[in-house]
């Protein structure tokens, strides 16, 4: 299996050049967002702005952007509560294998009225009550606080490197996607040919713009920026091919300590289930992929989609000239009857 | 899994002679531009200087890239056994805290009763507070406190501060206060 | 093992984590115990939440486990711990007295601390000292102390030795009484104390980290007495991974505590001079600080030298080496007691150099109003904060209680240099001096504080050049000698580095370390336990070996990067991480050992003992200084040689830890119901300085403060950085589903949190994270929050939010005067309609209410409160 | 354009602070929009100082060593097998978005995407006009074609972030990129028309036709392109409606273009009942009617997707849309009774109804890939259209 990018879409050829790429295990990330700041510094990109975002947790970046280009999503898993707990034990015993009930999100909190919350004033001796019983009936216990550091995937089969008119997006030596941002011209159709939702267009510069995976520094021999600050090692970086050896024995590593949720997150897997042709920026995860915004498989949409869309189009275009023609033809014919 | 979710479509076009090519067009050295053919790091070639992260009291080491006189970028010093490189967000944000925004240059000065600032001379500043530091000193002597205990010392003025402070600096800071026999020293270290 | 107890040092210390992270791929195990489940619990293999404050009931759970179990380092108890001491006969236990130790004055609030003493040991000072502010020095290391009559018992049975006295103390401490007191569910507690058993020994070595999550409590010193308990049962202090580990939260906390910016410390913790025990010449304060055994014989070398380097050539053994003139301190003239008295008029100016105590300080409000009851006020900082625009947009002047116009203070801004733009040296969390070269000038007018120092001192000592008073002979005689350079006249920092390591007076030569020292005037050195860092002229703190990191034999050690104090040890007391023999616990945890063929100590490390002592030498009952110290006792800073489980002196509030509940808590002492505070807590009783009733139903819920990953304390640093603003951009209460429901408070929405003192708004973030705890069967909520956000920012960019120190009453702990972050509040939902301190617009005419005299500066000003001031009828509620 | 107004927060901060004191520049360090890190080496061929070339410093990790359990042998299968796992099952796991991100177009492109239909409808009748013999309504046509392409070029050129960059577009020619051969083909279909309006007008029919043809032939791609490109994205509601999405866009422009050169005929006098009047009437008909079907049948099978095209705006216009062509069709059936001007109307409603389709497809792939489940679950279930 090859996680070799097609050699024709290869713009800056260098000898020697191999892939490079990002390991992100989230079992070492603390959350502490020095990748996204590291990455602001190198790159000098401004604050997106200070908005304080309810049900993410730390979260108050909230997505990757033009002007943020590594992102900390933070998770708070619960585990189900006691009587949950016991209902979904209880229906396993009843052979209703898989049917487990529904743990609350994490950032769904139960409503006020749910909980039967009076507002404002309520008094402490009520209060013990309440709590008493929603305590050991009802409530989920924290069980997991999860940090992973998004950042552009590099992908094989890149959707928004396939999508761009201008020959701004360009696969490098290190087999990376960057945008060149002396020739974008901010069509803006690389943003939803994204499955990751990584690459965006500033609004008030008119460019799209992305991660780099630090194109200047790797011309340098440097390490990217935020793989350098990173304090746990939780982003590495190196060649690819290593890369994806050391995460493959991570997982292994991590199973046999008993975290058997641990997988890789585009790359290691069998080919037919490559996401977007292996990723370039891969991640070690310990929930699905959709706890942490990231879909389940995902493919350059052009690659997928663009071929039979386009064929049913011409195909329909050809009819419909036809169409018109035979139209005009019996209108005509039956005028001249 | 399906074979349904590969795009075997594209690729075969791929595979095809001349479609197969086709695909590929617009994606090679041609679209590259100028820039990013010379793309290389903005410290190449800067002058570095090692230091230590002002935040927190891990003592992070730092390198300082500087050209002619001006910070350009500052990163984890990857000779550290401590930090290895490595940068927390502070310490990764502390550029911007060298070229923070507001960052003051000149001395500011509020006279008593006085609703806005003013600018003053550096020059201007360190003599009126020797002046007042001097006044504030010979006011509050004690050279016997209420009990009639022999103390020395001014009850005039205080210092807080420090815990940011160089060791130079804080040695300066106790061995002058302390020679002027102010007692009122204190820092972060209390609080 | 890594066991972090108060402090969230993920959060707080991300990259000093990056080693914890390494231990636990090592398969160490990580435990978190702390009210706030942050992001150091979620990396935690095992996190238990803890009710604020109440963490000394679970050490003491811990030290009764680990006594019943048997499961303590034998060899390392008997043979390098007091465990084996008999203390006298006149000592009461706090099960005997019901909460209290013998000796205390319910009139002061303090305790006479002679009954504590050892069997036949006596205390040279005075009894019944009540210097609280100043924690007696020879207190702490027993300097002063006479052990030679000392009696002990090594089989431990002797019912007044010091380990029968522990095990006593600590009987009502069980699991189940640790579940009732910190909501710890027992399961969890035992599942605690036996990873730390197992995890210590000859074989393996565990590691307490602490934070201000400890000291920042009215029993905040005794905490990490308990910490250290447990890791000296456990034999885990002076090993390869193990120690009592203070994560400092400034870059150089630990240097600014060295070389104190502190009133009752001179360099090197040497103490300042005080006027109450007569410290007028030299020879009264070597009395009373040296000590005939142990290190502290040298206790003149170093004052002696310390004035050398002060007074140059003008300290002459005929003036005492200038030692008169220096100013004595009388009782407690600490940041707080400093504050109230500019409140009251009492102080013309103050220098602030980085830090902003209208943020940062507890009880802000107070300190804000204070601020401008002062004459003139000198800031210096990178840019403008709140403490030096306090009159003009402060909570207060923004409300309308205060009118800009009426306050009088005159305020300098200075601008000041930053860290690259200056040279110098941080002392970090682990005493390792770095030193920072310098990249680039300071913008503008801005210059350093060593630059602003210097020149402010030469101005003043102009002033006085020609002063024929004898109260200016300091100044008149001051060694003020440093070489400028630049176009600004920047004085040498090197200069002053070589000063504080000290050289020979006759030659000028560096000297290479304190042990060179003398006590006649030939050597003068400004920190003797720097000493060494400016060795054979070399600028030790610049060296940037990193050696090789990777080398089994002790390279991660890395001995020749900077330089740590003293000696360049990097781990305190190392003899014991070898036998009594001198050899190696075990091979896995060997680091300094006895080298019988070269008859000395050896290791990876600077060895922290006599490098030619033997293991085998016993000193004699009669022996003085070093020779005082068998070759077993690797404590030698202690007079006995010996680690302390019970302290006989040195602390104000009790030789052993007990548990007392915060000022402001919400339930009973259940370990000692007449006694529900700490008895010998500070607390400055003042109608400015109100404290919630104890149990008060109107604040039922717990609070304690924690610090962010993105933000750097009062903020300046941080708040004015859009790259950190935008990441935490308001300030929030962290708060549990079941409370927020109760009062209507939705995630992401507003909520007022509000105490005797104040009333600020946060963002509500509700989470799981947060715990309701069942304590002694009701349930308590808890809150946290974070303290970063002022009401200025200057750049647009930049966030601002209310001051959570605005919440927090002034008080204290005994020994060191740090605050208490525990603290009761109510919380509800909304915004706050006044300014945030308007309840105490009308309590500033200060009304006394009770006091007492703790010799303090204005002893009306500073009381004491403990169990006395509680109002009994809320004692049996 | 999606441009905000005023300069950024960061250009008011640096604006706001002084740019020099003393020997230093101050210029606050608080970013530069699209920039990355300038990309410029500092001096030529210089190594950076005190940092391992090629990557050293990266080249080892503190976790991975003997000493850690960081690494194990890696067993054959178990790390594919785990991703499965993970990322198989129908059931989906809760989602914390968002995934994807809607694009950032505003109207100008959806104007285009009509404007473009229909030229491309109006090619498409000026060559049925020329079979039939009708050279004078193919004229006619041509110049229709030609005025509705006129709009196209400067809408686009409006929409993008940088209009002064619009050359760039020409810059290569991707045919990967439906946005490029799109480009491409808009400027050609424009060349063209215009080159055939031209040979018109300097009396050269036969070259006219000639173009005509070439116009059709680029129209074919122009009236479909405009689907495939929303066809060929990430966002569920758009992908997921793939093999009709050209269709519907070419019906649409082929009733577009009948509609609007039915109505420019009669204004400029071709009379009721001419047989080229009355075939493009029967042409908008029926593709409106093939429109309505396709736009029904694909709902339907994009079920709980659909939902984007049903709610808030987009589904609004959707309804519109429908219920415009509904009409058409309805007076359609009753122009015998009605007289001409009821059949224009009919012609009215559907190039409206064309115009709200644009809106609401581009407004339905923003709701779309705002509706986080609907992405997670689009990228779960396993059996896709083909």
């Amino acid at each position: 299996m090859s996680a070799r990018s097609p050699l024709g879409e290869i713009a800056v050829r260098k000898p020697g050049a191999q892939r490079m790429g990002f390991f992100t295990d989230t079992t070492v990330c603390i959350g502490c967002k020095a990748c996204e700041v590291a990455c602001k510094q190198w790159n000098d990109l401004p604050a997106d702005g200070s908005e304080f975002r309810k049900g993410g947790s730390y979260d108050h970046t909230g997505t990757l952007s033009a002007a943020t280009w590594r992102h900390v999503r933070f998770v708070e898993a619960l585990a189900p509560s006691p009587a949950l707990q016991r209902e979904a034990e209880a229906a396993l015993a009843r052979g209703i294998g898989g049917n487990v009930p529904n743990i609350p999100a994490a950032g769904g909190m139960p409503s006020v009225e749910a909980l039967g919350g009076a507002g404002g004033g309520v008094a402490e001796h009520e209060m013990v009550d309440l709590v008493g019983i929603a305590e050991t009936e009802a409530q989920p216990q924290m069980d997991r606080w999860l940090f992973m550091s998004d950042v552009c995937k590099h992908c094989t089969n890149a959707g928004c490197l396939d999508a761009c008119p201008t020959g701004a997006l360009v696969r490098t030596e290190f087999e990376t996607v960057i945008l060149q941002p002396d020739v974008c011209n901010g069509c803006g159709y690389c943003i939803p040919s994204c499955p990751f939702g990584v690459i965006d267009r500033d609004p008030y510069d008119g460019r799209a713009a992305k991660c780099t995976l630090c194109y200047d520094r790797l011309e340098d021999g440097l390490e990217p920026a935020c793989a350098k600050a990173c304090p746990t090692d939780s982003i590495q970086f190196g060649p690819y091919d290593e890369l994806v050896e050391t995460a493959k024995g991570r997982v292994v590593a991590l199973h046999e300590k008993g975290i058997e949720t641990a997988y890789l997150y585009g790359a290691g897997d069998a080919p037919e289930q490559q996401i977007a042709g292996n990723l370039g920026a891969f991640f070690l995860l310990t929930e699905p992929p959709e706890r942490f915004g990231l879909p389940a498989q995902a493919d350059s949409p052009i690659q997928e989609n663009a071929p039979v869309a386009t064929a049913t189009g011409l195909a329909a275009a050809a009819l419909a000239v036809a169409g018109t023609v035979a139209s005009m033809l019996i209108a005509h014919r039956r005028a001249r009857r | 899994m399906g074979e349904s979710h590969r795009p075997k479509g594209f690729k075969r076009l791929r595979g095809l002679p001349v479609v197969g090519r086709a695909a590929d067009w617009g994606m090679g050295p041609h679209a590259v531009s100028k820039n990013t053919k010379t793309a290389g790091s903005r410290i190449a070639g800067l002058k570095a200087t090692e230091s230590v992260c002002p935040y927190c009291a891990v003592g992070c080491g730092q390198i300082v890239y500087t050209r002619d006189g001006e910070l350009v970028d500052i990163e984890g010093n990857p000779n550290s056994p401590i930090n290895q490189g490595t940068l927390c967000p502070k310490g990764s944000a502390s550029r911007q805290l060298i070229q923070q925004p507001g960052r003051l240059t000149k001395v500011k000065y509020r006279r008593p009763g006085g609703t806005e600032w003013e600018e003053l001379d550096l020059e201007t500043a360190m003599d009126m507070i020797a002046e007042r530091v001097i006044r504030a000193r010979e006011d509050h002597w004690q050279t016997h406190d209420e009990h009639g205990w022999k103390v020395d010392r001014t009850m005039g003025f205080a210092h807080l501060g420090g815990a940011t402070l160089d060791n130079e600096e804080n040695y300066l800071i106790k061995k002058f206060f302390s020679a002027m026999g102010a007692v009122q020293i204190e820092n972060q270290a209390r609080i | 093992m890594v066991w972090i107890q108060g402090s969230g040092m993920a959060e707080a210390h991300p990259v000093g984590f990056r080693w914890v992270m390494k231990a636990k791929e090592r398969g160490a195990k990580i435990i978190h115990v702390d009210p706030h489940y942050s992001r150091t619990s979620a990396l935690a293999d095992l996190y238990a939440p803890i009710r604020a404050g109440s963490d000394i009931a679970f050490l003491g759970g811990l030290i009764h486990h680990i006594i019943e179990t048997d499961a303590y380092f034998k060899d390392y108890v008997v043979n390098y711990t007091n465990a084996a001491t008999i203390v006298n006969e006149e000592f009461k236990d706090t099960e005997d007295l019901e909460g209290y130790f013998s000796g205390y004055d319910p009139e002061t609030g303090t305790y006479d601390r002679s009954s504590w003493m050892y069997e036949g040991g006596e205390v040279a000072s005075a009894a019944g000292q009540r210097e609280h502010s100043t924690q007696a020095f020879s207190d702490r290391t027993g300097a002063g102390m006479m052990m030679g009559n000392v009696e002990s018992d090594e089989t431990l049975q002797h019912p007044r030795c010091v380990f029968q006295l522990l095990k006593k103390h600590y009987a009502r401490y069980t699991p189940e009484m640790v579940e009732q007191v910190c909501g710890i569910p027992r399961e969890t507690f035992l599942e605690i104390a036996d990873t730390l058993i197992a995890n210590s020994g000859r074989e393996r070595t565990g590691m307490l980290v602490y934070a201000v999550g400890w000291t920042q409590h009215s029993t905040g010193v005794q905490m990490i007495r308990g910490g250290a308990i447990v890791q000296l049962l456990l034999g885990n202090v002076g090993r390869p991974g193990g120690g009592v580990m203070a994560m400092r939260g400034h870059a150089s906390i630990q240097g600014s505590s060295d070389i104190p910016t502190l009133y009752e410390l001179l360099p090197g913790y040497l103490p300042m001079p005080r006027a109450r025990e007569g410290e007028v010449t030299l020879q009264d304060y070597v009395d009373r600080g040296g000590s005939a055994r142990g290190w502290w014989a040298n206790f003149d070398k170093y004052i002696v030298s310390l004035c050398k380097a002060w007074f140059g050539d003008n300290a002459t053994p005929e003036n005492d080496f200038g030692f008169p003139w220096l100013p004595k301190i009388s009782g407690n003239h600490s940041h707080f007691t400093t504050m109230m008295r500019a409140m009251d008029g009492g102080l013309d100016g103050l220098f602030v150099m980085g830090q902003n105590p209208a943020v940062g300080s507890q009880h802000s409000g107070l300190q804000r109003r204070a601020l401008g009851h002062l004459k003139w006020l000198v800031v210096r900082d990178l840019a403008d904060l709140e403490t030096a625009r306090f009159w003009k947009d402060s909570q207060e002047v923004k409300g309308g209680e205060i009118r800009t116009e009426d306050i009088q203070t005159e305020v300098f801004l200075m601008p000041a240099a930053g860290h690259v733009e200056k040279e110098g040296h941080f002392t970090n969390t682990q005493r390792l001096l770095q030193w920072r070269d310098k990249a680039l000038d300071p913008p503008g007018d801005a210059r350093s504080e060593l630059h602003f120092m210097h020149h402010l001192a030469k101005r003043v000592l102009a002033h006085y050049a020609g002063s024929t008073d004898d109260k200016d002979w300091p100044l008149r005689n001051l060694h003020w000698d440093y070489s400028e350079h630049g176009q600004h006249a920047e004085p040498n920092a090197e200069d002053v580095l070589r000063e504080i390591n000290g050289y020979e007076v006759a030659t000028g030569r560096h000297l290479s370390g304190f042990t060179e020292l003398e006590a006649d005037g030939t050597t003068a050195c400004g920190c003797w336990i720097y000493s060494g860092c400016f060795a054979d002229g070399v600028n030790q703190t610049r060296r940037r070996n990193p050696g090789n990191l990777d080398d089994p034999e002790g390279g991660w050690v890395s001995p020749e990067w900077a330089w740590a104090w003293p000696a360049n040890r990097r781990i305190l007391y190392n003899r014991a991480s070898a036998d009594p023999d001198g050899k190696p616990w075990s091979e896995r945890k060997k680091y300094v050992w006895w080298d019988e063929e070269e008859g000395k100590w050896t290791g990876y490390d600077v060895p922290d003992f006599p490098a030619p002592k033997r293991p085998d030498y016993k000193a004699a009952d009669d022996a003085v200084g070093m020779d005082a110290i068998s070759g077993d006792d690797p404590f030698m800073m202690m007079a006995d040689g010996r680690a302390w489980l019970y302290s006989p002196s040195g602390l104000l509030d009790g030789p052993m830890p007990t548990h007392y509940e915060p000022f402001e808590s919400p339930v009973d002492n259940l370990l000692y119901p007449k006694v529900p505070a700490n008895p010998a807590a500070l607390v400055w009783d003042r109608n400015d300085n109100p404290l919630n009733p104890p149990r008060d139903p109107r604040y039922p819920v717990v609070a304690s403060t924690f610090r962010l990953t993105e933000h750097h304390t009062a903020g300046p640093m941080s708040r004015n950085l859009p790259w950190l603003a935008e990441l935490q951009p308001e300030m929030f209460a962290e708060i549990d589903p079941m409370l927020a429901a109760k009062r209507g408070i939705e995630d992401g929405g507003w909520m007022c949190i509000v105490t005797e003192r104040a009333e600020i708004e946060a963002r509500a973030k509700v989470t799981h994270r947060v715990r309701p705890l069942e304590i002694a069967g009701r349930t308590v909520h808890q809150i946290s929050l974070p303290w970063h956000w002022g009401s200025h920012t200057t750049s647009e960019q930049g966030v601002t939010g209310d001051t959570t120190n605005d919440l927090i009453a002034l008080s204290g702990d005994p020994n060191v005067s740090i605050e208490d972050k525990a603290f009761s509040c109510n919380v509800r939902a909304g915004r706050r309609h006044n300014s945030s301190t308007a309840r105490l617009a009308h309590a500033v005419d200060n009304e006394l209410k009770l006091s007492g005299d703790h010799g303090a500066e204005e002893p009306e000003k500073a009381g004491q409160r403990g169990d006395s001031q509680h109002p009994p009828e809320l004692e049996d509620e | 354009m999606s441009h905000a107004k005023g300069p950024p927060p960061e250009d008011r901060i640096r604006a706001g602070d002084p740019t020099r004191a003393g020997t230093r520049d101050v210029t606050p360090a608080v970013g530069r929009r699209g920039e990355p890190g300038r990309y410029r080496r500092a001096f030529e061929g210089a190594k950076v100082a005190l940092a391992k070339p090629a990557w050293g410093d990266a080249r080892w990790s503190y976790l991975y060593g003997k000493d850690t359990g960081y690494r194990a042998e890696s067993a054959n299968g178990q790390v594919a097998e785990a991703a499965r796992r993970a990322r198989e099952g129908e059931e989906l796991p809760e989602v914390q978005g968002p995934i994807i991100r809607p694009a950032v177009w505003t109207w100008e492109v959806p104007l285009y995407f009509w404007f473009g239909g229909i030229a491309s409808g109006s090619s498409f009748v000026a060559v049925a006009c020329d079979a039939a013999g009708d050279h004078h309504s193919a004229t006619i046509a041509r110049r229709v074609t030609l005025a509705a392409v006129g709009p196209c070029a400067p809408l686009l050129v409006m929409d993008l972030g940088r209009p002064a960059r619009f050359l760039n577009m020409m810059r290569i020619f991707k045919p990967r990129s439906p946005m490029s051969l799109g480009a491409w083909c808009l400027s050609a279909f424009s060349g063209v028309a215009f080159g055939a309006v031209a040979a018109d007008l300097l009396d050269r029919p036969r070259l006219a036709r000639l173009l005509g043809v070439k116009t059709a032939a680029l129209g074919t791609y122009l009236g479909s392109y405009t689907g495939v490109l929303l066809a060929s994205t990430a966002v569920p509601v758009w992908a997921r409606s793939r093999l009709f999405l050209g269709p519907i866009f070419i019906a649409t422009a082929t009733a577009k273009g009948a509609a609007a050169n039915r109505l420019v005929l009669a204004a400029t006098g071709l009379p009721t009942g001419h047989p080229t009047r009355n075939a493009l009437g029967t042409i908008e008909t029926l593709a409106m009617a093939a429109e309505l079907t396709m736009s029904t049948v694909n709902k339907k099978r994009l079920g709980r997707l659909a939902r984007s095209l049903e709610e808030g705006r987009p589904g609004r216009f959707f309804q519109a849309a429908e219920w415009m062509i509904r009409a058409g069709l309805a007076l359609r059936l009753a122009r015998s009774r009605g007289g001409p001007w009821i059949h224009h109307l009919a012609s009215v409603l559907f190039l409206l109804a064309g115009l709200a389709f644009r809106f609401g497809w581009v407004g339905a792939g923003r709701a779309s890939a705002l509706d986080h489940e609907a992405v997670a679950r689009m990228h779960r279930t396993e059996q896709r259209t083909t």
